[in-house]
């Protein structure tokens, strides 16, 4: 029997024996953090951890053997997180989620055999972490215009540009960072990814705070960073089919929002909000929370109406799945704003230091990040509009002329075309 | 919805469908032939022999569905219906038949049920009284005689499509609390005024009680005693309104989608405008929830010891209601003035969907209701 | 002292002397509606009374004498309006304001001097009523994609197409009717406008029965209708300007449904509804209600602050005027919505015959016209977007190419052009 | 606003608007220079010294406006103080200095007025309790003695920019209903506790009052016949509220048009795209409706012997307070990313806003208000 075929309950057996004796147990109400930032030394702690997971054989249990992995399936896997659910694991918040998720899989996907044997090893072992360099503060919704540019130098490229949003840069050791290697050729057809050391001279990463007060992402300058033909990932010039992959596992994981189970009681949060305020009683409010509760259970159906037809359909269709992404655009902001009004000078005003007492807040001011990031609420609108209904096609001006070009028309717009 | 069926229930479904387009196209509704009586109740035989009206009574009791689940086989129905703005009294003798099988007289049972189920009668759920809302005992008050009998004085408004052999299930309150009872609409006392209405797909009428005397074997849900009873019927009408409103909804979207590809201004189709697509992109997300949340309700409801249909038929209810009319309002926007005009269909659409979104309770009814509902 | 000078004073008393000795005062309570159908008694009725007036010297106060109006000013006219407010005057109902408003106003603006000889003293007299052959089926918010054409035919044309949408054509004696003479220039350039006798061979004009079951627009047929030079205003091939200058009397018409009094008493018609129906009490019919009457003041006061900004300014932007549109566009159908879940089961339902209990169905349907005719909200958006923000234009693929190849283009329409 | 404004006003109106600029540019407002005493209390002299405080004062007490209509004269100025996010206790001392000049005993007025119209001291309306809402005698309760003066207890919820120099105006609970009086926020028995806020432009505090002393000559309005100066009070902050918001939302507002001309995606600036374009035209069409609606409200306040004020200004809050919020997001909307940087000031727009919908009565509150003073 190879590994690959490794019956599941007699891997869930070794894994709990393991587990059990080399894992502390989780304390009771200690709810992982699905996201966020952790601090130095959780991240330290974490590396430990990962290191010990990699040298029993639990880490990359879905990854191939020959790069450090357990060459297992999605089975395998499941059974070790039911087994573990209990124990302290290694957390290294959203970067370490990126860094096995979209990035490690566009790596084994597109990254050659010698890259793949030096770096994937080191991912799993927990000695390094990876993030993205890719949005730009001139590339946001529109994904395919990065202006950093790669240019050849001798047998070296050099990259120029800045990035942003980089989730957890600042404790990442490599990234993985698009940049443009052909102006003459159309949007599309003219990037290249590379991975780049975060130590590398010419760098600078500096956390960007946000407006809640944290700072979980970085914006990135590269000035004349020397990478080599052996940091290339994937082909020069065919970046975009790297990007596919990387969407594909980046849109898997921002589906994990959505609630598990069917909310039935009436919106709690809100619930207790009016009640901190006495407002219980109040028509206005009654309303708010109502609607708040049947926009819940709408969404957690839709969500599952929509699953359901991905899995049953002959040929899937990924783009239906932009209605789950537009439903949480458009409903997350207004259950905020509904928090708010319910909560009225509670949820304005609170103690200072009154963790509770500002969630409201908190939660209204990220309330959009779900409305712009990852592909906006108008992204989704257009994807359903063409890709789900059928509608005819914006008129696209940056597709088939050179980038280059772009960038010069588009600052001479007028709107003239036939 | 029909993705959300099994493969049972897609063969019932096909054969009502197929019932459907022939006996009562959208021409014959807009032209009106089921206004004429034997039409209706040609209609309404051939559709109870398709199982239209078994399907919340017990095998016991001479019901029966198809998946076990009567209320999602129910709600699959009513969705065709709405795409087809099918007219007669569906949810009315749906929510009637349910309510005899749970707490009718056995007497009333065996006189009333296999009509009913049979299609030979039909039966409307006398509920809402002027001004509307979902206070369903409200218009009609009882007071008891000494011999268990009850009389019947007061006014429901907008009850459904009434022939002289429906049945009404007439709510109504006494000094004890709500209560119910069936009362033929040729009973002494009982007047019928026929009331024109938004809608031009279905018969709305006034009813007055002017001393209707109820013997005790045709009370349904005792005074005071009769709440939940009510609360479920209130469920399967909400449920089964909501998804025929989801029907209608899908089809006057679809029409309305070809509308915005094949119509050219400025050079373009005008579905190429984002600001067109993107509030059918917005439309459509309602309408796919609309789905969802109309068969999650169905699906509960119909889900025996599942306590939660309540809940569910009121959220479908609220949600669906107001993105139904959103929606035919944004179709409306879309079509321009080809959808003012009376020959275009857009227009039975509009006035359906509105209709059915004040049926029974509209969206702030039922939120309201759900507080109450979650103790709140 | 010339006419034109002639004080307000002195023809306030001239007219009032002849009002009183030759009109009737109209019933106490009787509104003259502003809008809709008359019967043929009505408008018979309707041209004895105006040629009265004409031969009195009161027709077309304030047009030109020469062309049997009196050459005053608007101060004569609106003193003429206040005297005779209380007395029957002539009611050719929409229709009649169309002949005089815009369509009157262009003839003057753009007609041969022969033509207005002929044509002006009729239209004062009451003789001749005229309707607008404009919208197409294929032309609605897309005013110069006009299809109906022209074809010159030795010394005449012939005009073949159909139109929509003629306010009270049924009762009009000529229509002025658009249609393309030159399908090789652009869209605006190759449009002429023809005086059209509705009596010509070849014409039908069919009434559009509304979803409220009335009859107020006609659609009409032309099939080889024949007109000459002499029926031409303005010049072939410019169409265009005098649809400009009809455009400008269209929309001050449309300004006469703001409301002339601040709204100050709680939406009356609403609070009646929730009456009817024992309403008054249920907090969320009183939010209603609220919302509405609020959304009345503010579009009331919207109102008077653009007519205000419109006088004051030194170069009046007429494109502000869109606001006033805009927010009737998108409060109305939102008004009559309020009206149908205030009045519930009431609204919905009504006893045959009872034209009070229809009107809350009857304004629901009629509720988006004003959201879709005389520049749809999407049309309104689009010139607030640009003239007032002066935010980019969209593309435009139809002004300047040849309007054949537009229509030829459009129907391969791929959204392909950078 | 300022095409609203006559000659008279615009001048000073522009000599107020560089007064702000220059002393307290936005800059300043983001790193708070504004929580030091010494600036706040320079601030506030400056302002007083341009008339700030005198508006809602009549002459015969030393106050007075430019144009007669003080209401509008000080929405002017709110306008502007909106736009640059300025901060201090403008409503709050302009709603004292009325309620004073109404109602106030003669050592009253005598002791306070000339402070607050020369700007040494600022005061402030406790008029919110926990959960907010517009019941303004919610949270503190009086009880009075023999002596004709009261005792306080209770507290009160987001009081504004309390300086130890700061008089509080409380109004609060009797047994015979509302009353108010004025207390200094340094008086025995009343605590201050500073609160976080959404908003990063003003201070806000709970204020405790535990057996707060209040002579007869302090109270502003007696127990149950306040009624009146109350709703005035409320018509006067609700429309500077509602000014101060519109010139918030013209500067957040002109900001992001602005954006949206400059940023370029797909080869084309963002607001070429209609999907952008129809939603700024749209909410270009509310800030319309916003600004029209805070100046009749002004007007109306402002002119002696109109009733309507108190309607006037329960209908700009309430339009105000949706248009502000739905504004802010769909300003967030269009900046993307960028608006979700500390470093942009958006967010200081949007908590602002966000924070001013909140205040004494949301749209909500405001609307049912209305039905009530319409006597429904």
């Amino acid at each position: 029997m190879t590994d690959t075929q490794m019956d599941v309950d007699q891997f869930r057996a070794e894994a709990r024996a393991w587990i059990t004796s080399n894992l502390e147990r989780r304390p009771a109400g200690a709810d992982a953090e699905a996201r966020g930032v952790r601090t130095d030394e959780e991240i330290v702690a974490a590396r430990a951890l990962q290191r010990r997971l990699f040298d029993a054989g639990f880490a990359g249990i879905t990854y191939p053997a020959e790069y450090g992995g357990r060459g297992l399936t999605a089975a395998h896997e499941r059974a070790f997180r039911e087994e573990s659910a209990d124990f302290v694991m290694p957390d290294f918040g959203a970067v370490g989620g990126v860094t096995v998720g979209p990035i490690g899989r566009s790596l084994l996907e597109h990254g050659s055999p010698e890259f793949l044997q030096w770096h994937i090893p080191r991912i799993l072992s927990g000695e390094t972490i990876w993030c993205q360099f890719y949005s730009e503060p001139e590339a946001g919704s529109d994904l395919a215009g990065i202006r950093t540019r790669a240019t050849r130098d001798g047998d070296q490229w050099l990259l120029n540009g800045s990035k942003i949003w980089s989730t957890g840069a600042f404790h990442a050791n490599w990234a993985m960072c698009l940049a443009r290697t052909d102006w003459d050729a159309p949007k599309h057809r003219g990037l290249t990814w590379f991975a780049v050391p975060t130590n590398a001279p010419g760098l600078t990463i500096r956390p960007i705070t946000q407006i809640n007060g944290t700072a979980e992402f970085c914006e990135e300058f590269l000035d004349e960073v020397v990478v080599t033909d052996a940091d290339i990932i994937g082909e020069v010039n065919h970046g975009w089919s790297v990007t596919q992959t990387m969407l594909v596992y980046e849109r898997g994981a921002g589906e994990s929002g959505v609630s598990l189970m069917e909310p039935r009681e009436l919106a709690p949060d809100l619930v207790e909000l009016a009640r901190r305020g006495g407002r219980t009683d109040d028509p206005a409010i009654r309303q708010a929370i109502a609607r708040a509760h049947v926009a819940d259970y709408a969404q957690f159906h839709l969500g599952a109406r929509i699953a359901a037809r991905l899995r049953s359909a002959s040929t899937p269709d990924p783009a239906v799945a932009a209605y789950s992404k537009l439903a949480r655009g458009v409903y997350t902001p207004l259950r905020a704003r509904a928090a708010i009004e319910i909560g009225g000078s509670d949820a304005l005003t609170w103690p200072e230091g009154d963790d509770a007492g500002q969630r409201p807040a908190i939660d209204y001011l990220n309330g959009r990040i779900v409305s712009i990031a990852a592909g906006s609420n108008e992204m989704q609108r257009n994807g359903i509009g063409e890709r789900v209904l059928g509608l005819p096609r914006e008129p696209s001006f940056d597709s088939s002329i050179p980038f280059n070009e772009v960038l010069r028309k588009s600052r001479g717009w007028n709107g003239r075309v036939g | 919805m029909d993705t959300d069926a099994s493969a049972d229930q897609r063969e019932l479904l096909d054969v009502s469908r197929r019932f459907m387009e022939n006996s009562c196209p959208l021409r014959a509704v807009r032209d009106g032939v089921w206004r004429d009586g034997s039409f209706a109740a040609s209609y309404r035989r051939q559709g109870a022999e398709l199982g239209w009206f078994s399907m919340f009574v017990p095998e016991s009791l001479g019901g029966g569905s198809i998946s076990g689940n009567g209320a999602l086989d129910a709600a699959l129905i009513a969705y065709h219906r709405g795409r087809g703005l099918q007219p007669g009294s569906f949810v009315g003798t749906n929510v009637v038949a349910a309510a005899l099988a749970a707490a009718g007289s056995d007497e009333l049972r065996a006189a009333v049920l296999p009509a009913l189920i049979s299609g030979e009668a039909s039966a409307s759920w006398a509920a809402t009284s002027s001004g509307g809302g979902g206070r369903v005992e409200n218009g009609v008050h009882a007071t008891s005689r000494a011999d268990g009998s009850f009389e019947l004085h007061g006014k429901k408004a907008a009850v459904q499509d009434i022939d002289p052999s429906t049945w009404l299930l007439v709510t109504c309150g006494t000094a004890d609390g709500p209560m119910q009872s069936l009362v033929p609409a040729d009973a002494a006392g009982v007047s019928v005024t026929p009331l024109a209405s938004l809608d031009l797909t279905r018969r709305f009428a006034e009813v007055a009680f002017d001393g209707v005397h109820v013997p005790a074997t045709a009370v349904v849900g005792e005074p005071g005693t009769c709440g939940a009873l009510i609360e479920r019927q209130r469920a399967i009408a909400c449920t089964l309104i909501a998804a025929e409103m989801v029907g209608a909804m899908d089809q006057d979207f679809e029409t309305t989608v070809q509308y915005a590809k094949d119509r050219i201004a400025f050079g373009r189709p005008i579905g190429s405008f984002q600001g067109l697509k993107h509030q059918l992109a917005d439309t459509s997300l309602a309408l796919e929830m609309s789905k969802a949340i109309a068969v999650a309700a169905a699906r509960t409801v119909g889900t025996d010891g599942d306590e939660h249909g309540p809940q569910a038929a009121s959220m479908a209810k609220a949600f669906v209601s107001e993105a139904g009319i959103d929606l035919v309002q944004t179709c409306f926007q879309v079509y321009g003035g080809i959808g003012y005009t009376w020959e275009h269909d857009q227009h039975l659409f509009l006035r359906r969907i509105t209709m059915d979104a004040g049926l029974f309770g509209d969206g702030a009814w039922h939120r309201e209701h759900l507080c109450q509902l979650a103790g709140l």
